[in-house]
């Protein structure tokens, strides 16, 4: 599945996007975090406060506990400030 | 009636009175127009800023904008609904973001262009990064926004 | 740092993007601008109409605004406030009433601009007469603009 | 002193405005509308609701047992519907 960082995730990850193969025992947005922040010491900094890390899955808001089977494209970021 | 809501998400700055214009102009059933524009600040909690960089997330950010762009139809009797949100550099001085709303009631106009910055400001895949003497920085998040949409919360 | 409200009370139409611009134009220091613009329908309960004709006690109508004026910019803060209200004869379609406000705050812009309407509707001294195929008639004052006002009040 | 009328209230009197001098026991803005009430039927039809009229003394709105000594300007008129 293709995963996109924005903003500050982004720079801390190093990169926009990238596609991953998590394994089937990551089955949430939450587990999907813990996987990535074992990745490396930039992943582990991006998401060192998973509470203030929002997900979107397929371009819609989803809370911590969604279910990432199925998804085509999972997205992080902070808190958003448009407007 | 069902009306469509014009939505875009553009680098380049808009110009409010055409927006207006574009959905008053000629039209004998609209009472109310009501126009936001949110402009970008010279300071930042009182720090002098050079420009904001606004990232914003494509497709995303059409998506949640048209979905609460269709609520705010569904909630209130809106005959015109425009949102420009701009992305990329921006200095102190320049526009960001527009909602126009037109309706034949006032409160409507009102309250659907309250609800949808409301939602802009704390929903919508967008995060300004300030510069400054002191460099570049994320702007945070602020709490009563977040206070500010939830009011629209239907209970 | 005191603002002082531009009010007009005047037959010929305005501008709304030159009195947006006006208020924000080559400044820094504004957040949010909010128009509201107020146009002459074609019907009046359901009915179709030629023309408003608005009459007003001059003198009086500019003090009165005023005054809401100066409690607007005493309870938000305000950077800019204008308001505008056209008199004589008025075709559907045309601008009748127009108020802008700019703050660095959203919410105050739409506050403002929410409350001067209100009151313009109520307690400003504008009558409306509206001309239609049964002749001319007195439009009459509706209680829901009253609970609109009333809703600013301070307790 | 001088006293205006607007939009139906000025058609049933039939003029904008003119100069009255009511007597001595005429206090209020209530005492000044009966008072008015006798001079014809255009006035009697005017006031016809009192409660119904809304009054301005030199400009400013008041209440209809406001007292009139010193007004310069007393305006009558219905409700107000601008906006």
């Amino acid at each position: 599945m293709k995963v996109k960082y924005f903003a500050w995730v982004r720079e801390r990850v190093g990169k926009a996007e990238e596609t991953v193969e998590p394994p089937a025992d990551v089955r949430t947005i939450d587990d999907l975090i813990a996987w990535l922040s074992r990745r490396g010491e930039d992943y582990a900094y991006a998401f060192e406060k998973p509470k203030v890390i929002r997900a979107a899955i397929d371009q819609a808001h989803v809370k911590s506990d969604a279910v990432i089977a199925g998804a085509r494209e999972i997205a992080f970021f902070p808190p958003m400030t448009g407007g | 009636m069902t009306i469509a809501a014009t939505i875009r998400i553009q680098q380049g700055d808009f110009d409010v009175a055409q927006e207006i214009a574009r959905l008053s102009k000629g039209r004998t059933d609209i009472g109310a127009v009501v126009s936001f524009s949110g402009i970008c600040r010279g300071t930042e909690d009182s720090e002098p800023i050079a420009a904001l960089t606004l990232e914003h997330y494509p497709g995303m950010a059409e998506a949640e904008i048209k979905r609460h762009a269709d609520e705010a139809i569904a909630r209130w009797p809106l005959q015109g609904l425009t949102i420009i949100h701009r992305f990329g550099r921006i200095a102190p001085g320049e526009n960001i973001v527009l909602v126009v709303t037109a309706s034949s009631h006032r409160q409507a106009a009102f309250e659907a262009a309250e609800f949808l910055m409301d939602y802009l400001k704390t929903n919508a895949p967008f995060w300004k990064q300030e510069e400054s003497a002191r460099g570049k920085s994320w702007i945070e998040a602020r709490s009563h926004d977040d206070d500010a949409a939830a009011r629209w919360k239907k209970s």
